[in-house]
């Protein structure tokens, strides 16, 4: 954190380097171009000053050769400034593939953040170095901006949409997190701190007394379990809904004929609204749990079916007792029965 | 005031173009045409897009002909044609520009792209 | 009361009549436009003390002086008002309604009444914002993003959306005016390329809202909807997308800061042909830089949704644009110098804003490419920066423009000369302020500070101090002329048709006009600012 | 632009300050002709505002329609297509009524003129009391949103299909606002046309209001296929 005076602020991580690069240049530019007019105009005003009550000006005014000049440097100027600003910001916006995957709910003003190991932070983030960090956001009720001036990166909070935000942080210290889209009356309040540390000390963070509960798989995994979801969505296949093994991250077939990436927006959205996008040879006949899950828990049970695709251990389908199926309305039936009318082979078999 | 029974364009040196009664009863039976036509075409499967496209189709041609011959914009000047013109103009890029944004969340391709990191 | 006799009661607008009907029901648009600027200045002040007071309670890092509930109502009404009130209405209202008809050779605008009307509507809106301002005013900031503002704030968010939606139909029908009066209406010999350079910026202007204004218009319709009668349109919960509401704000809300900006941009083009003596550089190329702008300032609202989760493919396409936007101006700017090569520039009051203008616009323009850069915008969106960007083009281009006109044509609107030694010294307190208050704020804004803040870190305290400073600076720089201006009306040196030497059709009638511009019909014969026809003159070396 | 000059010299031959014979044209126009033009020139830009204003919720249709098809048709099967085609119907016949009430103006036809503008002032009110009815309708069904709106045959697609009806409510609503507007200006023309004010010299105000009154059909037009006629196969 600085003190005294600063005129510059910190980078911290990769990406500073390259937007600090990108201010320089248009600074200098700006600054050519600036002193440029305003001594042009200063040079002309003394110049050609009035010296006489009735005097007139000359009568240069038009030449083709200046008009062309000064239109195609601008342009040529700007069209760079373009492709270098659109590449910044292509690297910006797409996370690396091996990043660290956490997850943040921004509520009316307090951020919430949650690390792959189960670790419950508020309003604070730790996070190591010379790791990439991807960072997947919802809000729960208005749109927030999670912004963090060292890493120069910022990325809107919406409420309904999961949008992602990813940095690598290079330099240990303590720097500040702000909230930078207005977001009510506490807006200048939902501010925190990012801990950039080495990956040892955030190594002997996670394992100290951080207010760690279940990583989110396994608490998902509970959670698919208490639900019942298991009971159509069975691990092996063969239930009333398609066995969600090595679904996340792959092309499913819709029953309306369009493929779509199963991704986080995807479960989501199948959660909350099982038959907006039903999968190919099923019937709608999963009930919708908007408003039963929190975004936590949606997180969790995302975290569980990702787990799935990448070889985590499933839950055991409650074969043995379907009363233990509790939670919302199962169907009636039993699972023994494993042959619907529809066909077990679905897209994600 | 008395009332003037001449049909010939040119008596009426003040009044702006008169158009005959019989292009505006042509011109009501292509519009009531029209909609019974785009009315049957809905109730028909043409395939996904299609049907779409017809029925557009039939509105804007409804649009046109109402433009031209109820609003005279056939016997207007240019400046009128040309604010026709902008509002259409204006109204499709608003319509197309924020449609893309949309598009673009749905297509994988752009929204997921792997590209090399030699950022690290 | 020997010297009111001494002067020959000539016959001009002010005088043809007197009382307040002749003022309320007047269908002049000389008088119109003095109805205007009382109450745009009267908004103005309103918008400048909440300046003041954001300032104040900025000066602390902890949010001390006010709440932060006041503090949001602060900046969303100072927005409102600036912004809806006096930026939109300004320049086009009361310096377009006096002077266009005069620069066309016209008798009055094409539609009087409605001038009136348009009237009327502005101070109902005024009044809808003043009703709001009495309930405590909106605290979502000027830009209304759902879904706090449609289902969070308790505040009167549905009576300023109103006061907005009304007073957007005010401009509506002045841009209506113009248009016609501009096609319709001119003074024969007075062709397109013969028309001055403020009235192609106000053409642009009317154009631009003519098609921008309505989608406000819808928007603030729908979003009274969701917030009165729970029509869910941008309602997460039901589907709804706020980014929707963004990209309908956006499109009206950009060509909204290019109605602010074109008619500021005319201004400059008749002050500098006018104290250089001298044509504008490159008429042509000034004029269709005022259509290119109004054109292509359509296609470019996304620049404001970068990190709002639009998606890289639309932001990308946004930026392009932008990118082109920005070329026009750059255009102008380069124009208005070269004009003051081998010119016989004077330093009068106008001239001095000219300058500020020339340097205020040009790092307000640049600002807008480092905006428009995707990546850059990333870091600096939502933050200090922007202020300090819109600041530069909305009170170092269009407020600076406005004093400048308004000081130029004063004679020719009272009939009476500004006093020369106290316009110079509140041009340049007003350039010295402005700078000493937002430049820093571009320091802040790369450092980091978010917008909208009412309690910030302390390391930023020293630039807001600075910034605060600046701003009492600048405003005792504007009350200077609301003070010599008034004062001016009574006791100002007495002008004459043209004190200035200028060219143009509004100075071929007497200062002030009749109440039908012209005695006899003018006829136009020679090209715009062209001030070396008639006898030889003494022409700058 | 020669012939306006032309007429701008004649018109100063006349007088300047005088009035034209019939006392309608305005001091600061200098022949009828240019206060003509000037005055279609004004409605044409009303008109492309207006459409514009629609524009924005056309802008909103197409972007939820794009991201939730399945609760368009669901959304537009509860609504009646017969009701809508009448409204059609009704609104291009008053189309036409209102073109041959232009025609009748122009060629200085007083009785066939206030004939052909009641006729479509009647078919104004037949539009609007049909939906009157479909919205009644609506209100019976619980489709109105904001007021407890449920429609369990959508099932979780329920909230799209009320952002289907509130754009339903705000389109239809707004175009219902522009018919109530231009009935409103109707009963003030047939007075004025029944004493003859009407004149092929003056008969701009007729031709302005006609083409207020083509936009509003125009918008409906565009609202029949696009609300009523979704997956109706």
């Amino acid at each position: 954190m600085q003190s005294g005076f600063p005129l510059f602020p910190e980078s911290a991580s990769t990406m500073a380097g390259q937007v600090d690069a990108l201010y320089v240049f248009l600074v200098a530019m700006s600054a050519f171009f600036s002193l440029l007019i305003a001594a042009s105009v200063v040079y002309c005003a003394i110049r050609y000053r009035r010296r006489s009550p009735d005097e007139v000006g000359g009568s240069f005014h038009a030449s083709m050769l200046l008009e062309v000049t000064w239109t195609i440097i601008p342009l040529g100027i700007v069209l760079f400034l373009f492709f270098w600003g659109a590449r910044v910001f292509f690297l910006q916006v797409q996370p690396p593939p091996d990043a660290l995957e956490l997850t943040a709910t921004g509520k009316q003003w307090m951020w919430r953040f949650q690390h792959p190991d189960g670790q419950r932070e508020i309003n604070t983030l730790h996070v190591p170095t010379g790791q990439p960090i991807r960072i997947e956001m919802i809000s729960e009720d208005v749109l927030h901006s999670l912004y963090v001036p060292v890493f120069r990166t910022k990325m809107d909070v919406v409420p309904g949409r999961y949008t992602t935000l990813w940095f690598e942080a290079t330099k240990p210290g303590t720097y500040h997190l702000f909230c930078a889209e207005y977001c009510g009356t506490e807006h200048s309040g939902m501010v925190g701190w990012v801990e950039v540390m080495t990956p040892e000390d955030y190594q002997h963070w996670l394992a100290g007394g951080a207010a760690a509960d279940k990583p989110p798989a396994e608490a998902g995994a509970d959670l698919f379990a208490s639900i019942g979801c298991n009971t159509c969505h069975v691990d092996a296949g063969g239930g009333r809904a398609p066995s969600l093994r090595g679904v996340f991250g792959r092309q499913v077939q819709l029953a309306n004929g369009q493929t779509v990436v199963a991704d986080a927006s995807y479960l989501r959205r199948s959660i909350l609204e099982p038959p907006a996008q039903l999968v190919a040879g099923y019937q709608p006949i999963m009930p919708t749990y908007k408003g039963q899950i929190s975004e936590e828990n949606l997180f969790k049970l995302i975290a569980y079916i990702k787990s799935l695709s990448d070889g985590g251990a499933a839950t055991p389908a409650p074969a043995a007792d379907p009363a233990a199926a509790a939670g919302a309305d199962a169907p009636a039936a039993t699972t023994g029965a494993a042959a619907p009318a529809a066909g077990t082979q679905g897209g994600a078999g | 005031m008395p009332r003037l029974h001449l049909d010939k364009p040119g008596d009426y040196p003040l009044a702006h173009h008169v158009i005959p009664v019989r292009t505006y009863l042509a011109v009501f039976t292509a519009l009531i045409v029209l909609t019974g036509l785009t009315v049957f075409v809905a109730f028909h499967h043409l395939g996904d897009p299609w049907n779409d496209v017809v029925a557009i189709t039939i509105a804007l041609t409804k649009a046109t002909l109402v433009v031209l011959f109820f609003m005279h914009v056939k016997y207007s000047t240019a400046m009128v044609r040309l604010c026709v013109i902008s509002a259409i103009f204006f109204l499709l890029m608003l319509f197309g520009i924020t449609w893309s944004d949309y598009w673009a969340r749905k297509v994988p391709a752009i929204r997921v792209q792997q590209t090399t990191y030699d950022v690290r | 009361m020997s010297a009111v006799a001494a002067r020959t009661l000539r016959p001009n607008y002010l005088n043809a009549a007197y009382g307040v009907k002749s003022w309320l029901l007047t269908k002049d648009h000389k008088r119109i436009a003095l109805l205007y600027l009382a109450s745009v200045t009267l908004f103005f002040v309103v918008g400048g003390v909440f300046a003041g007071l954001i300032r104040l309670e900025l000066l602390t890092p902890e949010g001390d002086l006010v709440s932060s509930d006041t503090y949001n109502r602060l900046f969303t009404m100072h927005g409102v008002v600036m912004i809806f009130f006096f930026l939109i209405p300004a320049i086009p209202a009361v310096l377009g309604n006096f002077l266009l008809p005069l620069m066309l050779g016209a008798k009055d605008l094409a539609f009087p009444k409605i001038n009136l009307l348009s009237w009327y509507v502005y101070m109902v809106a005024g009044t809808l914002g003043t009703l709001a301002l009495v309930q405590g005013g909106a605290d979502t900031g000027w830009t209304f993003y759902p879904p706090f503002s449609t289902r969070f704030s308790n505040s009167p968010v549905t009576l300023v959306a109103l006061a907005g939606f009304v007073a957007g139909f005010s401009s509506i029908l002045t841009a209506l005016n113009f248009i016609v009066t501009v096609h319709r209406m001119r003074a024969p010999g007075l062709s397109w390329f013969r028309l001055p350079l403020f009235v192609w910026s106000l053409y642009a202007t009317s154009v631009i809202i003519m098609l921008a204004t309505p989608i406000l218009a819808i928007t603030l319709v729908m979003l009274m909807l969701e917030r009165s009668l729970h029509l869910g349109i941008f309602d997460p919960t039901l589907g709804g997308d706020p980014v929707l509401f963004q990209h309908l704000f956006w499109f009206y809300s950009h060509p909204a800061v290019y109605i602010m900006i074109l008619p500021s941009m005319g201004i400059i083009s008749e002050l500098i042909a006018a104290f250089s003596r001298k044509r504008v550089f490159g008429y042509s190329f000034v004029a269709f830089s005022s259509m290119a702008i109004a054109v292509l300032g359509f296609l470019v609202w996304g620049h404001h949704l970068f990190v709002s989760s639009q998606t890289a493919f639309t932001g990308t396409v946004f930026s392009v644009i932008t990118m082109l936007v920005a070329v026009p101006s750059a255009i102008k700017v380069f124009n208005w110098t070269a004009t003051l090569y081998r010119g016989s520039v004077s330093w009068q009051t106008p001239m001095l804003y000219v300058m500020g203008f020339l340097g205020l616009f040009t790092i307000g323009g640049l600002t807008g490419v480092f905006l428009a850069t995707m990546g850059f915008d990333i870091h600096v969106h939502d933050t200090y920066f922007v202020v300090a960007h819109f600041h530069y083009i909305m009170v170092g281009g269009t407020l600076m423009g406005y004093l400048g006109g308004l000081h130029y044509w004063w004679p020719k609107i009272t009939g009476r000369m500004y006093p020369e030694f106290w316009g110079k010294i509140s041009a340049l307190l007003v350039f010295v302020g402005f700078n000493l208050t937002f430049f820093p704020q571009f320091i802040l804004g790369y450092l980091g500070m978010p917008r909208r803040y009412h309690a910030y870190t302390p390391e930023f305290q020293v630039l807001n101090v600075l910034s605060t400073a600046g701003a009492t600076v600048l405003g005792v720089g504007y009350l200077l002329p609301m003070v010599y201006l008034v004062w001016s009306m009574r006791y100002g040196k007495k002008a004459g048709a043209n004190p200035f030497g200028a060219v143009g059709l509004e100075w071929e009638t007497s200062s002030p006009p009749p109440t039908f511009n012209f005695d006899h019909p003018p006829v136009v014969d020679h090209e715009a600012y062209d001030y070396r026809r008639g006898e030889d003159k003494k022409v700058a070396a | 632009m020669s012939a306006e000059m032309h007429a701008h010299g004649a018109a100063l031959a006349a007088d300047s300050h005088g009035h034209h014979a019939s006392g309608v044209l305005q001091h600061q126009f200098d022949s009828l002709e240019q206060q003509r033009d000037a005055s279609t020139l004004g409605m044409w830009a009303f008109v492309a505002q207006e459409a514009m204003f629609f524009g924005g919720l056309f802008t909103a249709y197409i972007v939820y329609r794009f991201l939730y098809p399945d609760a368009y048709h669901i959304g537009s099967h509860q609504l009646n297509v017969v009701l809508g085609g009448i409204n059609t119907a009704v609104l291009i016949s008053s189309s036409l009524t209102m073109a041959l009430a232009v025609w009748s103006a122009q060629t200085g036809r007083r009785r066939q003129l206030t004939a052909w503008l009641t006729t479509t002032l009647l078919l104004g009110f037949a539009f609007l009391v049909i939906k009157y009815f479909e919205y009644r309708e609506k209100f019976a069904h619980h489709l109105v949103p904001g007021l407890h709106f449920s429609l369990p045959a959508a099932g979780a697609e329920e909230g799209h299909v009320q952002l289907f009806f509130s754009l339903y409510f705000a389109m239809t609503g707004m175009h219902a606002i522009h018919m109530i507007i231009g009935a409103g200006i109707l009963m003030v023309y047939i007075p004025m046309a029944a004493r003859g004010k009407f004149t092929p010299e003056y008969s701009h105000p007729v031709e302005l209001f006609g083409l207020y009154w083509h936009f509003v059909d125009i918008v409906w037009i565009f609202l029949f296929p696009l609300l009523y006629l979704l997956g109706r196969y």
